[in-house]
């Protein structure tokens, strides 16, 4: 069968350092994966590599059967590849809405037009609407980015993704810092969008509770090398796993 | 051959010169990442100053220190009233300094006339001492030394002190630093004031060198200054020795051998650089 | 009391954040602030820090009002900080971010260093790595590093869980709690597993104010406020 | 603007502008030849300030030596306070930036102290006289100081229109006295260390070496510090300023040319400016365009009084194309072609005065205004 | 967004206006020249502020289009014909330069960070500045050389309303511009390149696109400038010009356009009211003294500029009241 996202023995190193070294993945249409490793494990920059801020020192990256391995970050996000990134990283000085638009305004394609019908400018709008609905955040609307808190920045980062309307989407650890009244809420989001069946999802999450109720499969990384894959359910059995990344906590869940 | 020799003896004396203006600015802009438009004005003070002292004074090396004590006036009254509501953006810190500039540079009109001013040396820094058809003139070995006596001060303070970090860091985040128990902007206005005395030093050497001050003096080597601190790479005080030591000495090559393009010379050093190095030569990120 | 915090108010701007909040943080305790986003839990550290200066009310560490001092003084008191964002000096070394945050650098300092090191082997591992190439966990790990070796009474730390692996959230929780003989903590957490393991005291923020605050285990008991402000069960 | 000129010539008070740099690195340069206009337009009307029963009065405007703002403040002159003549400016560039201008309103300007020799040249319009001496002038008194058959000169000069044009006609000039040119070194406007240049000069081994320099940043200093005179190559160049002289204790010795230093000229009208300088500016003694200034104003009484203060821009042409006048350097001459005035200058040498703070240039002899008449370079 | 739109806000439509009727109500031909520089430097400072204000391109070098506009419309109506049509050639031809020019300048190094892209553009221009200062045969170097202007700019009110109507039409344009999608996006880029690249937008189309912009409306400006004052020299190739660019729009409030224009008509008459001042007291006469303060009080007082700080003091009431607003909310 044909994968959407593949990775054939990708591999970089920093100096000395191989932070990414030979990982081979599929990961087929729909499918909801996981990945999870101890800090510094190479999440990070795999998803680097698959959104294009870093290209492989060697390997091939396809998307759709197509090799995407050197192609810049904006020629692959209007592929259909959005990322969300682990430290926010908005436009502080615009407003929390016109954040969004500039997400929304890209999905349409609209770049270096001059001018836009109204129509087009309307349906932006409700779609900006939409999003801010969705991430909980109508009442900062018109607030600039730089003055949210933390977690509201958080939001406000998922929802331009959102407003890409990618194909893939690459979530580094959305919910980190989104407090657990709120994680619920966001949770909903990412499992609506999983429902709705519009797009695969690659997440990179520690709240294993989260990883483990949504992903499909499950994908361990340790030192940057592939340590195991599978179901959730396997991964927490898996040994290694418990005694690399999980530690005791999650002890009890293994005998549950 | 001893044309050569000349021309280098004398590149590298007025390349040790134009580091002795470029070393306040790689503190300033380098390091602190302050665009200095006024730094010319502190170079004319210097220069003013110098010359001045050394009329009352008659004794150099007062008049040396007195000018480097106004420049840190000076210095001390730009960062406060000027530089320090405006750290971190670069674009107020231009129109502020400007201003600055326009100001400093006038008053020097109002304090010693329009006119240019001659500057004098003392006997024991004139004339040049001859090895064979090599002229060496006696105040640009003595510039020389100056200059070697600033830059390893100058290496010294930054590498064995944990003064150029804590300017480092607070130019990153100045809250992350006063969080670590550092009163950054009393730091701040040192190095500017370190900087600004640098300046003056600079300037007050370089009056001499060419024997005539003038109020306009100061713009035209604050450009050299950015662009030796560029070439060298921001903030780095071997940087910034190497590039003026390579202005100089190109400049006056250049000027002997090929002197249509020595007017272009500098630019096209830093044209060079900055499309194949864009951090400078010893700047530290690519 | 080791910290006491006494109806500040605090403006951002012309907005009204903290309005009025008051606490109070036992010495060698762990005492924990939650809240939803947006609560004011960040202004109320940066507040004590004297980052965001207050308007009214009085902030008093052992027993000495610090509340209209300039931040390095706060600093010097021993009082050590963890920002949200992490704070990290990014081309800076591992190395010289150690060098820059110890000032005394005296024995007792050293000695906190190596005791870190070892909580957080990467960090020795990475010594003269470029610190803004950490991955995000590395760099938390580093904050708490720094702030921990040039404090000596009181650690404000906002978040520390956030990014962490299970596994190193574990151990922070171990190594915060052994911090109790040395150290008093203020801590702001969503993981509300790991805080209420290790927080004796806690405090519930929301719009700015205190809605609640005692015992930790009061909280535990409390299913419904868990419910109202937490959202967990 | 034809009516406006009618209606001023009407009314009963001629008016001048005067456009010089009171700010910016001319300053000085304009503020002589303000004070000598002001002086000799009192000399010239016997302190009345008025011709055939008409005022004279005139109106200072700064340039800053700023291309537009001379032409700002030129046209406000012509316009706001309509006045009758223009004179002026400090620099080359603002003076070229005005000329057409006073062709716009058909209005006479006396070019003082401007030396670009295309103001008398290519951008020469009939309106423009030019008291002050131009760059041509200067070369062939800078070459009738020195050169004679067979004499190597190198020469050394800013690498600037002004400092190319005055070497070419010294050139010229020199070859035309059959000495011999034999290195020309130019000197970027913004160098501080002229090693090379003074370097390449040595090893010429001329007799002279002739300097065209404008600025501040002079090459006295290095000249010495290389030991050029000690070389056996004689310096030359011209006089300039007192502010500038004081720069020049390294060229004592030195022989060249003068434009104007106050002790050089011997006239009646030279003393009368002496005194009245001293008396008005609290001991200060006449500078170099001082007498420039005192000149423009004279020659425009002059041609004032023949055309019986009539300020028609025609009759006054006609009147002042060949006149010759008195000035404090003697009578000058408009030549008819470029309407460039002919003038002496003076060949000199730098002596130590005790009680002089500044070397002084002490007359060797001097140069008569036949002597120096440039080419002409305009089509009329 | 319809013209209309653009001008929708009462207080420029009100200064445009003014202007407009302002020759009817004095017939000084100086002012008329003052305020025509004022509108040739507002727009040179608009182009400025494009590339600034908007997409945060810091350039020390932007004199060089300027520059190029001024000697490419001086050298054909010198060398060749004083006819409207040889200075729209000329035009033109300053048009096609420096689009060309700062295609070059923007693929080459816009990668560059912002001081040192500063720094290269200084240099580039210092470049051309030599060599308006060497091809003397061409340039005359230094001196620089008059020109006779076509009839129409030879009337100083028909030019005055040449250079108005531009700098109106020029001001619309350029306003529709950076409120276009496109110029949304410029904005972001300003803030955050690696985000907007994030979104699928390629950062450097994006900048050569502007830089190129900016590099034509300078030259326009530096065209009519040269025919303003019938004469060219290497000035207009020096940092000063650049300055003064910067300086206007930075006083008016970067990215604001209409800041721009306010800033050129606030540094000249500032200047014009200095040195008049001048001949009144000799305390002015050292009124650069003055100037320099200005400038400094600008900054201190309105740290964004006239227009922005005036932009921000409403958006801050706004804020203040949506504050408000929220809290009712909750209380209810
Ligand atoms: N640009 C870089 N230069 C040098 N080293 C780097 C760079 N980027 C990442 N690294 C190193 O690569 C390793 C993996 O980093 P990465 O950010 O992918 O970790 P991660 O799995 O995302 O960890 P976390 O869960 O904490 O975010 C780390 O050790 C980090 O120090
Ligand atoms: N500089 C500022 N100007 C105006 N409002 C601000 C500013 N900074 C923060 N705020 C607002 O103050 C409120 C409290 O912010 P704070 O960061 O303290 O919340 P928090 O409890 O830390 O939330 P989180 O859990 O997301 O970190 C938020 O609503 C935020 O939008
Ligand atoms: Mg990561
Ligand atoms: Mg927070």
């Amino acid at each position: 069968m044909s994968y959407l996202l593949e990775t054939v023995d990708v591999s970089v190193a920093f100096g000395e350092q191989k932070v990414i070294n030979k990982v081979s993945l599929r990961i087929p249409q729909q499918r909801f994966t996981s990945i999870i490793g101890p800090n510094g494990a190479g999440k990070t920059t795999l998803f680097n590599l698959l959104s294009g801020q870093l290209t492989p020192s060697q390997g091939t990256i396809k998307y759709k059967g197509q090799d995407i391995t050197h192609l810049p970050p904006a020629a692959r996000t209007r592929l259909g590849i959005g990322r969300s990134f682990q430290l926010t990283n908005l436009f502080p000085k615009l407003t929390v809405r016109e954040n969004i638009r500039l997400a929304v305004q890209a999905a349409q394609g609209v770049r270096f037009r001059l001018w836009i019908s109204e129509a087009a400018q309307m349906r932006q709008a409700e779609e900006v609407g939409r999003l801010l609905h969705l991430v909980l955040l109508e009442k900062k609307a018109d607030v600039l980015a730089s003055l949210l808190a933390h977690g509201e920045k958080r939001k406000l980062e998922l929802a331009m993704l959102l407003g890409l309307r990618p194909d893939v989407l690459l979530l580094d650890e959305p919910t980190a810092g989104i407090s657990l009244e709120e994680v619920p809420a966001v949770l909903k989001v990412i499992e609506s969008i999983k429902e709705s069946n519009s797009c695969t999802i690659i997440l990179i999450e520690h709240k294993m509770d989260m990883v483990k109720s949504l992903s499909d499969h499950m994908i361990v990384l340790f030192h940057g090398e592939l340590l195991a894959e599978g179901t959730p359910t396997d991964m927490m059995r898996n040994e290694q796993v418990q005694s690399a990344y999980l530690g005791g906590l999650y002890k009890h869940d293994v005998a549950t | 051959m001893d044309v050569a020799t000349n021309l280098l003896v004398n590149g590298l004396a007025t390349g040790t010169l134009i580091f002795l203006l470029a070393s306040g600015l790689t503190l300033i802009f380098g390091l602190m990442s302050v665009l200095n438009f006024a730094h010319g004005g502190l170079f004319a003070w210097g220069a003013f100053a110098g010359v001045w002292l050394f009329g009352l004074t008659d004794s150099f090396f007062l008049a040396i220190v007195g000018a480097v004590v106004i420049g840190m006036l000076l210095g001390f009254v730009l960062e406060r009233v000027l530089i320090r509501p405006v750290y971190g953006d670069h674009i107020q810190q231009l129109l502020v300094t400007l201003g600055g500039m326009l100001v400093i540079s006038e008053l020097l009109k109002v304090f010693w006339s329009p006119n240019p001013i001659r500057a004098v040396l003392p006997d024991y820094l004139q004339g040049s001492i001859e090895l064979g058809d090599i002229i060496l003139i006696t105040y640009r070995l003595f510039v020389i030394a100056v200059g070697i006596v600033v830059y390893v001060g100058l290496h010294l303070l930054l590498t064995r002190t944990r003064l150029g970090l804590i300017v480092r860091a607070g130019v990153i985040d100045k809250e992350m630093v006063q969080a670590l128990g550092i009163n950054i902007k009393q730091v701040f206005t040192f190095v500017f004031l370190l900087g600004a005395g640098m300046a003056a030093l600079g300037g007050s050497l370089l009056a001499p060198y060419s024997g005539v001050i003038f109020a306009e003096m100061g713009m035209q080597y604050a450009i050299l200054a950015f662009i030796v601190v560029i070439v060298g790479g921001m903030g780095s005080v071997q940087g910034s020795m190497i590039a003026a030591l390579l202005v100089g000495v190109l400049g006056s090559f250049m000027a002997y051998f090929v002197p249509e393009l020595s007017l272009a010379v500098n630019m096209l050093l830093m044209l060079a650089v900055l499309l194949i190095k864009p951090s400078g030569l010893f700047g530290a990120k690519g | 009391m080791m910290l006491q915090l006494d109806q500040i108010e605090t403006y951002l701007d012309q907005f009204h954040i903290l309005q009025g909040v008051s606490l109070s943080v036992q010495a060698g305790s762990i005492t924990v602030l939650f809240g939803r986003n947006g609560a004011g839990k960040t202004t109320t550290l940066r507040s004590i820090m004297g980052l965001a200066p207050i308007r009214h009310g009085q902030i008093r560490y052992v027993g000495e009002e610090i509340g209209h001092l300039p931040t390095y003084s706060i600093a010097r008191k021993g009082i050590g900080y963890v920002p949200e964002n992490q704070g990290i000096f990014h081309d800076f070394t591992v190395e010289e971010t150690f060098r820059l945050a110890m000032q005394k650098n005296d024995d007792e300092q050293k000695e906190k260093l190596a005791w870190m090191l070892d909580l957080f082997p990467d960090l020795r591992h990475y010594w003269k790595k470029k610190s803004g190439y950490l991955s995000g966990g590395q760099k938390q790990m580093l904050a708490i590093a720094r702030a921990y070796v040039n404090s000596n009474g009181l650690l404000l730390i906002d978040e520390p869980s956030k990014g962490l692996a299970p596994i190193m959230v574990e151990k922070l929780m171990f190594h915060i709690e052994s911090m109790k003989q040395k150290t008093t903590v203020l801590l702001v957490e969503q993981n509300f597993m790991m805080a209420s393991m290790i927080g004796e005291q806690y405090y519930l923020m929301d719009e700015g104010k205190i809605v609640r605050g005692g015992a930790m285990q009061e909280l535990k008991d409390d299913a419904d406020t868990r419910q109202k402000y937490l959202g967990i069960a | 603007s034809q009516n406006e000129s009618a209606s001023s010539s009407g009314s009963h008070t001629i008016k001048v502008g005067v456009l010089a740099s009171l700010t910016g690195p001319l300053e000085s340069y304009g503020k002589q030849t303000v004070r000598g206009f002001e002086l000799g337009l009192d000399y010239a009307t016997e302190g009345k300030r008025e011709i055939a029963g008409k005022k004279i009065e005139f109106v200072v405007e700064d340039t800053e030596t700023k291309p537009d703002v001379a032409v700002q403040k030129a046209t406000k002159l012509l316009e706001t306070d309509k006045v009758d003549f223009l004179v002026g400016s400090s620099s080359s560039g603002d003076t070229l930036a005005v000329l057409p201008l006073a062709e716009e309103y058909k209005k006479i300007m006396v070019v003082e102290p401007a030396v670009a020799d295309s103001i008398t040249g290519k951008n020469w319009n009939k309106y423009i006289f030019r008291t002050g001496r131009n760059s041509s002038q200067d070369a062939v008194a800078g070459a009738a100081a020195i050169a004679s058959t067979g004499t190597k000169i190198a020469t050394m000069a800013q690498d600037s229109a002004y400092g190319r044009e005055g070497i070419k006609a010294f050139k010229t000039a020199a070859e035309k006295l059959g000495a011999v040119i034999i290195e020309e070194q130019y000197v970027d406007t913004n160098t501080t260390d002229f090693t090379a240049n003074i370097q390449k000069i040595i090893s010429a081994k001329p007799e002279y070496v002739f300097i065209t320099w404008a600025g501040s940043n002079s090459p006295w200093k290095q000249l010495q510090d290389m030991q050029v005179q000690q070389k056996g190559i004689k310096v030359s160049t011209g006089a300039p300023d007192i502010a500038a002289l004081k720069t020049m204790e390294a060229m004592i010795g030195m022989e060249g040319f003068s434009v104007y230093y106050h002790s050089l000229p011997k006239t009646k009208m030279n003393e009368w400016l002496l005194d009245e300088h001293k008396k008005r500016f609290h001991g200060e003694i006449p500078d170099l365009f001082t007498a420039g200034g005192m000149t423009a104003a004279v020659s425009i009484v002059e041609a004032l009084k023949k055309t019986n203060a009539d300020t028609d821009s025609e009759k006054l042409i006609t009147a002042m194309e060949g006149m010759t006048f008195d000035t404090p350097k003697g009578t000058m001459q408009f030549r008819v072609e470029d309407h460039q005035a002919l003038q002496t200058l003076y060949a000199i040498k730098l002596e130590k005065k005790d009680g002089v703070d500044h070397p002084v240039p002490v007359l060797i002899r001097e140069m008569t205004m036949e002597e120096t008449a440039p080419p002409v370079r305009n089509q009329k | 967004m319809t013209i209309s739109g653009l001008l929708n806000h009462r207080f420029i439509l009100f200064v445009f206006l003014s202007l407009a009727v302002l020759p009817f109500l004095s017939d000084s031909r100086s002012m008329y020249i003052m305020f025509t520089q004022i509108f040739i430097f507002a727009i040179f400072a608009m182009s400025f502020d494009l590339l600034l204000g908007y997409t945060g391109i810091v350039s020390f070098g932007h004199c060089m289009f300027f520059g190029i506009g001024a000697y490419s419309v001086s050298l054909f109506l010198k060398n060749f014909d004083a006819t409207i049509s040889y200075f729209l050639l000329g035009v033109l031809v300053a048009i096609v330069l420096s689009g060309i020019l700062s295609y070059l300048i923007g693929m080459l190094s816009l990668r560059l960070k912002s001081h040192f892209y500063a720094m290269l553009t200084l240099a580039i221009s210092q470049l051309l500045f030599v060599l308006a200062e060497k091809w003397r045969s061409m340039t005359m170097g230094g001196d620089g050389f008059t020109f006779p202007v076509p009839e129409l700019f030879r009337d100083r009110l028909s030019f005055y309303y040449v250079c108005l109507i531009l700098m109106v039409i020029l001001f619309v344009i350029l306003r529709a511009f950076t409120h276009s999608p496109l110029g949304k996006v410029l904005k972001a880029i300003g803030q955050n390149e690696q985000r907007a690249e994030a979104l699928g937008y390629q950062i450097l189309h994006y900048k050569v696109i502007v830089s190129i912009v900016a590099g034509v409306v300078a030259a326009i400006s530096g065209g009519l400038y040269a025919v303003m004052l019938r004469f060219v020299n290497t000035q207009v190739f020096s940092i000063e010009t650049t300055l003064d660019a910067l300086l206007m729009s930075m006083i008016g409030g970067l990215g604001t356009l209409f800041g721009s224009i306010l800033g050129s008509g606030i540094v000249e008459l500032a200047h014009h009211g200095l040195t008049e001042l001048a001949k009144l007291h000799p305390i002015f006469e050292r009124w650069v003294i003055f100037l320099g303060l200005l400038y400094i009080l600008v900054v201190l007082c309105f740290p964004s500029g006239i227009v922005g700080s005036v932009q921000e003091w409403r958006e801050k009431r706004k804020q203040r009241s949506m504050q408000a607003a929220t809290i009712t909310e909750q209380v209810e």
